[in-house]
């Protein structure tokens, strides 16, 4: 097991965002956390990297408690987290946003500057310009090339295929796949229900800050209940 | 709290105020004058930092030139004290609004830096036009003449005599800015505060009504300068240094931002702690840092903010 | 189609390199209500921001009720009834909801101006306030505080906040985002209700393609900054520009 | 340490002494002299004592400190004032007029004093003159110089309570003025404290100069605001001028400063006469050491090795061994002023007000800092402090007066009524 | 005349480089932590105590003054972020300014309390103590010395930051407080040695200042913090390179105006620190 959520709940000053909510990631699976917008996906990703702590509950990722650990403790055990806004580091170029996040979170191992330049021809072409002159899709494979570069057992993507053109997407998900492949375990969360189902094994939807179903993503996807319910708008 | 015991409350302070008038001793007297004079500033300069969310660190300057007006006028024009209070109060205000013009554009840090300069370069014109300021040495030896009124003069020279002329200034300007807390201009400072774009999208002209208040706020300094240069009978230049315009945002912090009272109580800790420590200590600047690093570390809304919760918290278990 | 409430000329809006508005010319209807979809990024809350004056436009005309307001500020906007909602909550977080609804309120009226009378006195103010409260169900939360509510409330709130405003024409971005199926038929129900009064008239920016098709009149679509297609619901459902770009083949 | 505390633990110490002094005197020893017959005295004799103690110039306070315990302690071990014992209360009272006006208030209002001392600005000094009016106490201003004070506080307005003990503007200006006249100058120039006093000395110094030896010229002036620490470009104002003398009231560390800077900059090598009428003082001296050049014309309120006199000499070894310092000017002031209240007091028999007063208008004091009379018409004291050239001394680890001058006070102090003919110096009855 | 404008040039950018060697830390901070620090100017001012602590107690070493003095500052600087600071980055800006005030008093009386009041003249550094003839007039070396430190340091600085691993942390965690924390910075560790290094550099300008100030007062701090500010605001918060012009346009602008407008010094200063923030708030290289 990579990821054990246990009964959290967080609060955003009185509101309670996440109430209750468990699940669970097995090692190379790729999880889809579901549901509308506001449902506390986003929330559930950010307390599982200690930027919003959990006040109680469990969080335990290879088997140990993170709960209460910095989110720069966290990722040195290797989380990485994608935010949706992706948070490339302006002021510094493509090649510096790479080596920072091996450096920072010290960690090694197949991923290499190479092998992501590799992976994302993009990167080795604008090695040296600066993180603020991407372009929206351009950020999208530098974080992710950041995050690898982190080698994470386990990834938190937020909202991959939100603001892309359709082609994009799909190269996205080509992408996703083949990271899939090396091994990482995926934790992502959106509202695309069709992206999802690509690349996820499983999913969870979150509806109101609780998990109200869970289960394979052809389970899901076909169970035209839950779909209309929670999903579809 | 309930309204009645609000009413009962103030009541009992207005009381006790008057009380302090015939019982007490003239040091203690010019301390309460001295407290209600900073009250008015910090009353008035806590409707733009605590209501509208602006930090301001050139009211020195509007302090001052309400000093300055009422010494000015004094000297050369009458020294009757209500005129030269009209012409202090009126000269801040023009003031303010001129430099709130340029100032309003800005938030934050931004605000707090122009009010800063544009305050430092009314004081150093204080300070270099000496013919007209008197420089460093200020302005002296201002009296305080009786008011007259016509058929009655009332006296204001002695002690008791002119705290209670402060006591008056002092009720109306607590009145009148609580009034403008609950006044449909004090609840659109509220809502800029809060949120200043959708401010500007529920129909609020958000520069005018900052402008507004930073005159206001500006007016409420020249009084406040107006009474201190009678109560001290002098005005110095150091009157509309930024280190001065400190005072009123320690003592809005000390005694609570976002609370109507906590400028009140924050006066009286202000001056009464600076007072007694004065008497045990050399190093009272030491103790008084120590002091407010306790109120800010321990009391975060202020000692009023922090009471009222805590008291919330023992009505409502 | 009705009488134009707000015309647009020749607009242009850009940041950089990425154009959000391209000589963009169209007009808005009195009693017609509008949606405007586009995929992310087609520019959608820009040319709201635009209209609305948050952000200047590059070139270009606007005309509110055959005057120009290109150059007007936000307020003057507002109060010549050009209003609008956010897209994330926006309210006035430690204020009471009465007073939410009261700001924009006493922004309009001329007599409750001023600094010395209470607004507990104004009676008109809270009429008014009251009315718009009972409108979006929310009288009985009128002394909460906004902070306190539900997101779902807030959402609501902050709809009426841009009623409370007494606008002509409303824009409304994604109003029902992170709404319960409660709130979300209120909401709607109270749009369909003040738009058959013709008081007001609403332009919606939505992803829902379900209430953008079953509220709407008409319907804008929006793509890098152009108009990609204009027309009835079923006229865009059947245009194919429109479904290449953004109903189409989203994924797979 | 709190200094506070020590303050009070030599009170204690000092009142210790008194109290044994008075034990063992009530029995052996005769109450004599004047307190002998005045039992009307009550209760200790309290004074307040505002100065700088915080922020740039609290060095000066701590001096102001030292004089006045120092006077206390010896008044007190004496038998205090007409039998009753003093007591002195400190108080940090800033340069800002409001902190003075309190603390005054306070140590009359609340503390009961019965004498004021002290003061360091001269905006302080003309805010405090009406507020010590209305209290209605004596107070013995030991440090400001503005004229106004005495000119127009006291004499024009008729604050009778101000008394001044220190020497004031005159020997800033007028003195300095007198020095000049014979020295081979004829272009001055000044760098000046961007206030009053600075405005005010230059004045002075130009004004008597320019009678005294018509045809001189005053080329360039340079301000220097309050808390300069880089004179470099009124180094270079002055030096743009190419004058001969160069005359600055530039006080405390400024002056320090100022004449390192001035140094570097070559200044002391280009021109040759340089007057620093506040240069004697003893923070100036001691900071700048062997740094301090020679032949810079150097005075203040009083200097150590002035007068030659064994009141003098056994003040000042008393002082050393007390505190390791030479006094300082405010020292002496300060300590003097202790004993003008105790020879006003005895001498009127009472501590009253009105009749301290009366009694320290022309009173005539002998102190460390020489002969001192308080002149009736503005209370100002006359005095004399030399003016002299600075030269090493192998006895001092810093620079001390070489050749001295000393004016007479009536030679340059303004003449009342202040106004018209002949009321500033040089006066045609003195020569 | 020609020789006058070179010794107001010089005389401007040497007491430029002072006030630089102050903004360099403040603005650093600033663009880092997002506090403005009041007690900047105290680290001055203990800069300069404890430099001539040293020096006093180690025989007359100023150069060694200088390597220790700042070190113990900079532990100065880790106790007040670790323990003080870092309970109010949450907080409004009033609170963070109210926090470093209370700081600055609590300095100026320890200082007071250790050292006594009084000013203390300081010796002259040996080797540097003398004066060159330029254009014909005596010019400090130390001065020459200082104006040659400015650069250095802003050099350093870039160094530092554009080519340093540290740097590129630092750049990051300016931008990106989260961003940096998610990718596995110790963003609270890397606060404190911004802070620290801050408060190294303004004891460093402390130190370095006592030669030619000649002495040492409580309140020095005061006085070069509201200098630093202003160059810190018209160079844009937060921004080294808009610090560094800014320091010389400050130093350049008092240096002329006391030779040719001297009734208007601090009006000028302050009336372009109000030009800059009307005209162009974000300070001179801001983008857009």
């Amino acid at each position: 097991m990579v990821l054990r959520v246990d009964q959290i709940d967080v609060y955003y000053g009185t509101a309670h965002v996440l109430q209750n909510i468990s699940f669970e990631v097995k090692q190379g699976e790729t999880v889809a956390l579901l549901g509308r917008n506001g449902m506390g996906k986003t929330t559930t990703l950010r307390s599982i990297m200690g930027l919003n702590p959990p006040t109680n509950g469990s969080i335990r990722f290879e088997g140990v408690e993170i709960c209460k650990l910095a989110p720069n403790v966290i990722a040195k055990r290797g989380v990485s987290y994608i935010p949706d806004d992706l948070r490339i580091f302006p002021d510094l170029t493509c090649e510096e946003n790479l080596e920072i996040a091996a450096r920072a979170s010290g960690r090694s191992g197949y991923w290499t500057k190479e092998r992501i330049e590799n992976l994302f021809p993009l990167l080795a072409d604008r090695r040296k310009q600066k993180g603020s002159s991407f372009s929206g899709g351009e950020k999208k494979i530098l974080s992710l090339g950041r995050s690898l570069m982190m080698n994470p057992t386990l990834i938190l993507l937020d909202e991959p295929s939100e603001g892309l053109a359709p082609l994009i997407v799909r190269t996205l998900l080509e992408t996703i796949k083949k990271i899939k492949g090396h091994g990482v375990t995926i934790l992502l969360a959106d509202q695309n229900l069709r992206f999802c189902n690509e690349v996820c094994d499983r999913g969870y939807i979150l509806e109101k800050g609780t998990v109200v179903h869970g289960g394979s993503m052809t389970e899901i996807w076909d169970n035209d209940d839950v779909v209309r319910r929670y999903l579809v708008v | 709290m309930n309204q009645y015991w609000k009413y009962f409350l103030m009541l009992g302070c207005l009381g006790a105020l008057v009380g302090i008038g015939f019982v007490s001793g003239p040091f203690v007297l010019y301390l309460a004058t001295r407290i209600m004079i900073l009250c008015i500033f910090a009353l008035g300069y806590n409707l733009l930092l605590g209501r509208t969310g602006l930090l301001s660190f050139g009211h020195a300057a509007f302090f001052a030139i309400g000093a300055y007006g009422l010494a000015i006028t004094s000297i050369h024009i009458s020294a009757h004290p209500l005129l030269g209070i009209l012409i202090g109060v009126t000269a801040a205000a023009l003031l303010s609004l001129c430099i709130g013009f340029f100032c309003v554009r800005h938030t934050e840090i931004y605000f707090a830096m122009l009010t800063l300069a544009f305050g430092m370069m009314v004081f150093a014109l204080i300070w270099n036009l000496r013919s007209i300021t008197g420089g460093d040495d200020g302005l002296y030896g201002i009296s305080r003449t009786a008011i007259s009124l016509g058929i009655v003069n009332i006296p204001i020279r002695k002690d008791y005599q002119f705290y209670y002329f402060v006591l008056l200034f002092f009720v109306a300007s607590v009145f009148l800015i609580h009034r403008i807390y609950s006044s449909p201009f004090g609840l659109a400072l509220a809502g800029i505060r809060e949120n200043h774009i959708r401010a500007e999208f529920a129909g609020l002209s958000v520069k005018a009504y900052r402008l507004g208040v930073f005159t206001v706020s500006g007016a409420f300094a020249g009084l406040a300068g107006s009474l201190s240069a009678l109560l001290e009978s002098n005005v110095a230049p150091f009157s509309a240094h930024w280190s001065h315009s400190a005072e009123p945002v320690l003592v809005s912090l000390i005694g609570g931002l976002q609370t109507f009272s906590g400028p009140l109580v924050g006066s009286i800790v202000f001056v009464a702690l600076r007072e007694v420590l004065q008497r045990f200590t050399y190093n009272w600047m030491f103790w008084f840092g120590v002091l407010l690093l306790a109120i800010i570390i321990g009391f975060r809304g202020g000692i009023v903010g922090s009471i009222s919760d805590a008291f919330r918290k023992y009505s409502r278990p | 189609m009705g009488e134009s409430l707000l015309d647009v000329r020749m607009l242009n809006k850009a940041f950089g390199s990425i154009v959000t508005a391209r000589d963009l010319n169209f007009s808005l209807c009195r009693g017609v209500i509008t949606s405007i979809i586009g995929p992310n990024g087609a520019g959608k809350s820009t040319l709201i921001n635009v209209l609305t004056g948050l952000l200047a436009a590059d070139s270009g005309e606007i005309w509110f009720q055959g005057r120009e307001v290109t150059r007007e500020p936000i307020h003057r906007r507002v109060k010549l009834g050009l209003g609008r909602s956010f897209q994330v909550v926006n309210v006035f977080g430690n204020l009471t909801l009465f007073e939410n609804l009261a700001i924009p309120v006493l922004a309009l009226n001329r007599r409750a101006k001023g600094m010395i009378r209470s607004i507990a006195h104004l009676k008109e103010v809270r009429e008014d306030v009251e009315m718009v409260l009972t409108q979006v169900g929310l009288i009985d939360e009128a002394y909460m505080v906004a902070r306190s509510l539900s997101h779902g409330d807030q959402r609501l709130l902050e709809v009426a906040i841009a009623l409370a405003a007494k606008p002509r024409l409303l824009f409304l971005d994604e109003p029902t985002a992170g709404m319960n199926p409660v709130e979300r038929s209120r909401i709607l129900e109270t749009i369909r209700e003040l738009s058959q009064t013709g008081e007001v008239t609403f332009a919606i920016v939505e992803h829902d393609m379900d209430i953008v098709f079953s509220l709407s009149d008409r319907v804008i679509a929006l793509h890098k900054g152009k108009i990609i297609g204009d027309g009835s619901p079923d006229q865009i459902k059947m245009n194919p520009q429109v479904r290449e770009v953004y109903l189409g083949e989203e994924v797979a | 340490m709190d200094q506070h505390e020590t303050t009070r633990r030599d009170f204690l110490k000092a009142g210790l002494v008194t109290a044994a002094a008075t034990a063992l005197g009530s029995g052996i020893v005769k109450p004599v002299g004047l307190w002998a017959a005045t039992p009307n005295i009550k209760g200790p004799i309290k004074i307040g004592y505002l100065t700088v103690l915080s922020g740039t110039l609290a060095g000066y306070g701590e001096f102001h400190k030292m004089g006045a315990l120092m006077g206390v302690e010896e008044i007190n071990a004496a038998g205090g004032i007409a039998g009753n014992k003093v007591e002195l209360e400190i108080r940090d009272s800033t340069l800002a007029a409001p902190a003075c006006i309190q603390n005054a208030r306070y140590f009359v209002d609340s503390w009961g004093a019965d004498f004021l001392a002290g003061v360091d600005s001269s905006g302080q000094a003309l805010a405090l003159a009406p507020v010590v009016g209305e209290l209605d106490r004596v107070l013995m201003v030991t440090h400001a110089a503005t004229e106004k004070l005495t000119e127009d506080e006291v004499f024009k307005k008729g604050i009778k309570q101000v008394f001044r003990i220190c020497t004031p503007t005159y020997q800033d200006g007028n003195a300095a003025a007198f020095v000049a006249k014979d020295l081979p100058v004829n272009t001055w120039a000044t760098i000046n404290p961007k206030y009053e006093y600075g405005y005010t000395t230059w004045n002075m110094f130009k004004d008597t100069l320019g009678k005294l030896k018509p045809g001189v010229k005053f080329t360039a002036e340079s301000w220097a605001p309050f808390g300069t620490t880089d004179f470099r470009p009124h180094i270079n104002t002055i030096m743009d001028a190419k004058p001969e003398g160069l005359y600055s009231v530039v006080w405390a560390g400024e002056l320090i400063t100022l004449v390192k800077q001035a140094k570097q900059a070559g200044l002391f090598d280009k021109i040759k006469h340089v007057m620093f009428p506040v240069g004697a003082a003893m923070d100036v001296l001691e900071g700048l050491g062997p740094e301090m050049p020679d032949n810079i014309w150097i005075s203040g309120r009083y200097f150590f090795l002035y007068p030659d006199s064994d009141r003098n000499k056994e003040f000042v070894a008393r002082f050393h061994k007390r505190w390791n310092h030479y006094p300082a000017y405010v020292s002496e002031t300060a300590y003097s002023t202790m004993y003008a209240f105790k020879k006003a007091v005895e001498a009127a028999g009472s501590k009253e007000t009105g009749k301290v007063v009366d009694a320290l208008a022309g009173m005539e004091l002998d102190s460390p800092a020489g002969h001192r009379v308080f002149r009736k018409e503005d209370h100002q004291a006359m005095y004399e402090v030399p003016w002299g050239l600075t030269k090493a001394d192998p006895k001092y680890p810093f620079k001390i007066m070489g050749k001295q001058i000393v004016i007479p006070a009536k030679e340059f102090f303004n003449r009342p009524p202040f106004e018209g003919p002949g009321t500033h110096p040089p006066f045609k009855d003195s020569k | 005349m020609l020789q006058s404008l070179v010794h107001v040039c010089l005389a401007g950018i040497s007491a430029g480089m002072f006030i630089w060697l102050v903004a360099s830390g403040l603005t650093l901070v600033f663009g880092v932590l997002r506090v403005l620090n009041f007690a900047h100017g105290s680290f001055y001012m203990l800069g300069a105590y404890l430099c001539f602590a040293v020096l006093k107690a180690m025989g007359g070493n100023f150069w060694l003054g200088l390597l220790l003095g700042p070190l113990v500052v900079s532990m100065v600087g880790y106790v007040m972020e670790r323990y003080l600071l870092r309970l109010v980055y949450h907080l409004e800006l009033p609170y963070q300014l109210l926090l470093t005030f209370a700081m600055v008093l609590i300095f100026d009386d320890l200082v007071k309390m250790i050292w006594g009041a009084g000013s203390i003249g300081s010796p002259a550094v040996p080797g540097l103590s003398g004066s060159v003839s330029i254009a014909g007039r005596e010019f400090p070396v130390y001065n020459l010395f200082i104006i040659a430190v400015g650069p250095l340091v802003a050099l350093g600085l870039y160094g530092l930051l554009e080519k340093t691993w540290w740097g590129r942390i630092v750049r990051a965690s300016a931008s990106d407080r989260e961003m940096a924390l998610s990718i596995g910075v110790n963003v609270p560790l890397l606060y404190s040695g911004v802070f620290m290094f801050g408060a190294w550099l303004s004891a460093v300008g402390g130190a370095l200042a006592v030669p030619y100030v000649g002495l040492l007062t409580t309140g020095m701090g005061e006085a070069i913090i509201i200098s630093a500010f202003i160059v810190v605001v018209i160079g844009g918060l937060g921004s080294l390179k808009g610090a560094f012009l800014g320091s010389l346009i400050v130093g350049l602008l008092s240096s002329f105006g006391t030779r040719f407008m001297p009734m208007l010094d601090m009006f000028l200063t302050f009336g372009l620190m109000a030009a800059v923030l009307l005209w162009r708030p974000q300070g001179f290289f801001a983008e857009g």
